[in-house]
């Protein structure tokens, strides 16, 4: 038998095993190090595999579906379990030094158990091919996350975390119901299967689509399901924001991208697709205007998410029918999570750093921070031109694909979202980084340098995904649909 | 109409209830037992349409039920804690909200 | 066999009187102390019944051992839960009803 | 007469939630809930669903319990009256509501009424599956692997709760007693001594049972921990090492995960037990599991402590 | 034959034990709502025994024992978590 099956349960066991070790005080960061090593370790040899073999289905326990739970480890799979490792791998390493300055104290070793869950549920749910399955992966990746915002016990991160809980809960048990309607329609909940099955797209299928969209809405922040997300990330831990905004939110995304990609690609008309579509524009205005408005530094950058996550959806009304992963709308809704990963990875790092410079999480904060934090600076600006679209960032050759996609199919109002939130990003971006050019009396803590080039490391990342576009869509194109 | 499309049924209206009750109700604790009952509504509605007859149901959704319990049960107990928490902090049992959301 | 079926259902139907009695003095008993009496008291008994007449049912050994077993349990619960709230509402400083003159 | 009894208890249900979401105190939403609960594994019962409804009884009955009056009872200071509702919502959500039981309804009218699931695989896969019990065979193979991501679930929600400590106080080492109430009445410890070991057979029978009657890991799991936590209640601290919880909890899902790496580098599929050995496996399995979800729930029940008198 | 009396005994013992949630809306006091929950978990033993008989499902017996067994956590929990911090003022009114 092959090693990738090996790797796969790598990439999901390491994480487990450790989070539970990871509870000893004194082990915990050495355990949660060594275990991201492992998984990152993983992940890139899934890639390679993907790569070199294409994909693989693993039925879990020897039952094929639709008994059984199959891994469906495609292109797009492994490369979200990269993305997962990349991201998560240089921000446990942020943490190691920055959690003890910041706020947690003697307590920083409270960081791995959520962490090491969180990784953990994310590489379960990329591999799952299984709606149900994908639900209990769901579960935990919100449980931990839950855990990451009320770390440090203060009453706004409790109020925001429980805000968090119960709207991922109304959105767990909503997907669950629609879960119910797939399986008494169609009597499985293996995705490939239900690619077959629901073809015909029939009322009790329609109403599963909605349901199941509707609550993973919830769950990745979605317009108009957005609210709780700002005062969640804006209250956490820096290194457990990154976490949150780059990968959390993006998985969700991802199940609802997969889902209309393949079970629900018969479902709806026209009007069904536009509307989602309609919504996902609705998502990048709304937001971007809310990231224009606030006085945080933490908040624009958490409602930039709401704003990018929007993108995600054009993607649906403008794929055409049998198209593969590789076609241009769903390439470049991928291609956008990723670069989005990092770069907001990337910037939640860096204004860590600033609040803990200043002492104060307000977008003055960035007054002088171009002199005596230069690299941090470059930091936010670099990822920023990923968020503005800017070449040659992976934002840019996302941006490219669906605006290419929306010319060629003639729906040139998408064209009109995607410019418009270009420059909308553009203006929050710059009204932080403006600031930055200024002079200023304040004094500063100078943050450690290696963590500011951490930051600087994962806004590089999303910058140079632009040049590395053609090989990423390679990967991708190794799907196969479910084959 | 059989015995386990009336269950299937109930299982509906108490979730789409819940549901309601999840956003309009104000008070922490209400919301986390608004969750439970959703949740016990779509259970409901997995075996009740799973039913077949005077034979045993399908144990499948037998088993996605026995996850969702052992998964709601958790969120639950965590949920109290973390209101017990918050309450502690704040001296609040509701979240303060200018509207939207639960 | 119809003599053990039908003297299991008047065990049961008296079981079931009893529930009704226990709940009747429960809805109407004045204070908290004489509604705890008519449901501890009533439904135990009405318990005690059914599972009397669903043992006299029961094929094996197994079963009548699992439905004495139920109504022990059952029955300490209830010594406990009656327990419980009378000392507790004592101490509460509830008084008990008395008629008014 | 059977739809008659059905009828009841699915009316009883909705009615009951009615009650539990909108009933005027709390303290009555609270009691209500929890006779939900019960009610609710009465029709598991009636759906036929046993396994289902020892598991229903098991949480509803014990660790629920506990959890939500502890809860409430520190809320307490805290219990005002009926707080306003906004009144845009009042209005327009009820009609939402009402369209969305509609729209379901009718989905549900149009499912197809012939059972289309997948029973009869798992009927035919059984005399595989190492158990006799066709819920547990999904459980521990069929679909193993959401049972392994559940029980991780169930950790991490009791590693969840303990990480709720404020931060000047260091993370829990393990279950200390609960400690706040009033004076115990000897009588409580009597009954607790006698339920304990019932409830303990119990809990191996339903454990043992598991692999070819309704039973299982859970149900015996949280039956102990509803035993547990009403050991508690009547003033005794729990006994042993306070790590000792923690391994407990830890070491039913750690074996699994291991297990599942293991058969995978031992050249089987991943989670995919050797020829022979499913039913040991699974036996062994479900006993650690047993273990760990007793320990995680009672965890969960003791929840964070009282905060200090400042 | 036998069957048809016990479910009649399951579905009178239902609106009996609805009658008696009557009493958790009632109150006054919360130590009667109390009672109306162990009047629930009375009759849903007793249903539980009864529905075994008559549907031939065995592990409703099991179901039975199990609620047995929890059947004063409720109770306990009440009068030692909540009643003595409720004080017998707050819930004493009408």
């Amino acid at each position: 038998m092959s090693a990738t099956p090996i790797l796969m349960a790598a990439a999901v066991a390491v994480p487990l095993v450790a989070a539970p070790l990871s509870l000893h005080r004194a082990w915990a960061g050495a355990v949660a190090l060594a275990a991201g090593v492992g998984t990152t370790a993983a992940a890139i040899g899934l890639v390679l595999a993907v790569a070199r073999d294409g994909a693989v289905r693993h039925a879990l326990g020897g039952w094929p579906a639709p008994l059984g739970i199959v891994w469906n480890l495609d292109g797009l799979a492994a490369i979200l379990l990269a993305t997962a490792a990349l991201v998560a791998l240089p921000v446990a390493v942020f943490a190691t030094a920055s959690l003890p300055r910041e706020h947690l104290g003697r307590e920083a070793h409270r960081f791995w158990p959520p962490f090491l869950f969180l990784w953990a549920g994310l590489n379960a749910l990329f591999l799952s091919g299984d709606v149900f399955n994908i639900y209990v992966a769901l579960e935990l990746v919100s449980l931990a996350a839950v855990m990451l915002v009320t770390l440090e016990g203060r009453a706004a991160a409790l109020a925001a975390g429980l805000r968090y809980l119960l709207v991922a809960q109304a959105g767990a048990l909503t997907y669950l119901l629609g879960v119910a309607f797939l399986y008494a329609r169609h009597g499985t909940l293996d995705v490939g299967l239900l690619t077959a099955a629901a073809a015909v797209g029939d009322m009790p299928t329609t109403v599963a689509a909605v349901l199941m969209t509707g609550g993973l809405f919830a769950k990745a922040a979605l317009f108009p399901l957005h609210a709780w997300l700002p005062p969640a990330h804006g209250s956490a831990p820096a290194p457990a924001s990154a976490l949150l905004s780059g990968l959390v939110v993006m998985a969700a995304a991802y199940v609802i991208l997969r889902l209309w990609f393949d079970v629900f690609a018969a479902v709806g008309g026209a009007p069904l697709r536009q509307g989602l579509g309609a919504l996902g524009a609705a998502g990048v205005i709304w937001g971007s205007l809310l990231a224009l408005s606030q006085r945080r530094l933490k908040a624009v950058i958490a409602y930039s998410t709401t704003a990018q996550m929007g993108y995600l959806l054009l993607a649906i009304p403008l794929a055409a029918p049998a198209a593969d992963w590789s076609a241009d709308p769903w390439a470049g809704a991928i291609m956008l999570a990723v670069a989005h990963a990092f770069a907001k990875a990337a910037m939640f790092l860096a204004t860590g750093l600033i609040i803990q410079a200043t002492g104060q999480d307000r977008i003055g904060s960035m007054r002088g921070v171009a002199r005596r934090m230069p690299v941090t600076a470059y930091a936010i600006g670099v990822a920023g031109l990923t968020l503005m679209g800017l070449p040659p960032s992976g934002g840019f050759a996302a941006k490219w694909l669906l605006l290419r996609a929306a010319w060629s199919d003639g729906q040139w109002w998408w064209v009109l979202v995607l410019l418009g939130g270009g420059l909308l990003a553009a203006a929050y971006v710059f009204r932080i980084i403006g600031p930055a050019f200024s002079h200023s009396k304040a004094r500063k803590r100078q943050p450690p340098r290696p963590l500011e080039w951490i930051a600087l490391g994962m806004a590089a990342a999303s910058l140079l995904m632009g040049l590395a576009a053609m090989p990423l869509v390679a990967v991708l194109a190794r799907s196969g649909g479910g084959a | 109409m059989t015995s386990a499309l009336l269950y299937a049924g109930a299982g509906v209206v108490l979730f789409a209830v819940a549901l309601l009750a999840l956003f309009l109700r104000r008070h922490l604790l209400r919301k986390l037992m608004a969750a439970n009952i959703a949740g016990s509504g779509v259970f409901l509605f997995l075996l009740g349409t799973a039913a077949d007859g005077d034979a045993p149901p399908d144990p499948v959704p037998q088993a996605m039920v026995l996850t969702g319990i052992v998964v709601t049960v958790s969120v639950t107990a965590y949920g109290v804690a973390l209101l017990r928490r918050f309450a502690d902090e704040t001296g609040r049992d509701t979240l303060t909200e200018d509207g939207g959301g639960p | 066999m119809i003599v053990l079926e039908g003297l299991a259902a008047l065990l049961v139907a008296v079981g079931v009187a009893f529930f009704i009695a226990g709940t009747v003095g429960l809805l109407r008993f004045p204070d908290l102390f004489s509604r705890l009496h008519a449901l501890v008291k009533a439904d135990n008994l009405g318990m005690g019944f059914i599972a009397a007449g669903l043992a006299l049912l029961a094929e094996d050994a197994g079963t009548v051992l699992v439905i004495v077993a139920v109504w022990v349990l059952a029955l300490l619960a209830s010594v406990m839960v009656s327990h419980l709230v009378a000392h507790a509402a004592v101490r509460e400083g509830m008084q008990p009803w008395r008629k008014k003159r | 007469m059977m739809l008659l009894i059905d009828g009841a208890v699915a009316v009883g249900l909705v009615w009951m939630a009615l009650r539990a979401l909108n009933a005027r105190r709390l303290t009555e939403a609270v009691i209500v809930f929890i006779g939900f609960t019960g009610v609710m594994a009465l029709a598991w019962v009636r759906l036929r669903a046993p396994d289902l409804a020892l598991a229903e009884a098991a949480v509803g009955a014990g660790v629920l319990v506990v959890v939500l009056l502890d809860g409430l009872g520190r809320l307490a200071h805290l219990l005002g009256g009926r707080t306003p509702l906004r009144a845009a919502a009042v209005v327009l959500l009820p009609l939402l509501s009402l369209a969305l039981v509609a729209v379901l309804l009718r989905a549900l009218g149009d499912l197809p009424s012939a059972a289309t699931g997948l029973g009869p695989r798992v009927f035919a896969a059984l005399e595989q599956s190492g158990v006799e019990n066709p819920v547990t065979a999904v459980l521990l193979n069929f679909r193993g692997f959401d049972t392994l991501l559940e029980v991780f679930v169930l950790l991490g929600a009791a590693v969840a709760v303990a990480l709720l400590r404020p931060l000047d106080r260091a993370l829990p080492r393990g279950a200390g007693p609960i400690t706040a109430g009033p004076p115990q009445t000897p009588m409580a410890d009597w009954y607790r001594r006698r339920l304990l070991p019932v409830a303990l057979l119990v809990a191996v029978y339903l454990l043992w049972a598991g692999g070819s009657a309704p039973g299982g890991a859970f149900q015996a799991g949280s039956l102990l921990a509803g035993v547990l936590a009403l050991g508690l209640l009547t003033g005794t601290p729990l006994a042993g090492r306070p790590a000792a919880a923690w391994a407990a909890a830890a070491i039913g899902p750690v074996a699994f995960v291991l297990a599942a790496l293991l058969f995978a580098v031992g050249g089987h599929g991943v989670l995919q037990y050797p020829p022979g050995w499913a039913k040991a496996a699974i036996l062994g399995l479900e006993s650690l599991l047993t273990v760990s979800i007793a320990a995680a729930l009672t965890l969960l029940v003791i929840g964070i402590p009282r905060r200090r008198r400042p | 034959m036998i069957d048809l009396v016990l479910l009649v005994a399951v579905a009178v013992l239902l609106v009996n034990a609805a009658a008696g949630i009557l009493r958790a809306l009632v109150g006054p006091s919360a130590a009667d709502r109390l009672l109306a929950i162990q009047l629930l978990a009375t009759t849903g033993i007793a249903v539980l025994l009864l529905l075994a008989e008559a549907t031939h499902q065995p592990a409703a017996r099991l179901v039975a024992l199990v609620l047995a067994i929890l059947a004063a956590a409720a109770a306990l929990a009440f009068v030692r978590r909540l009643w003595w911090r409720l004080g017998p003022g707050e819930e004493g009114g009408p």
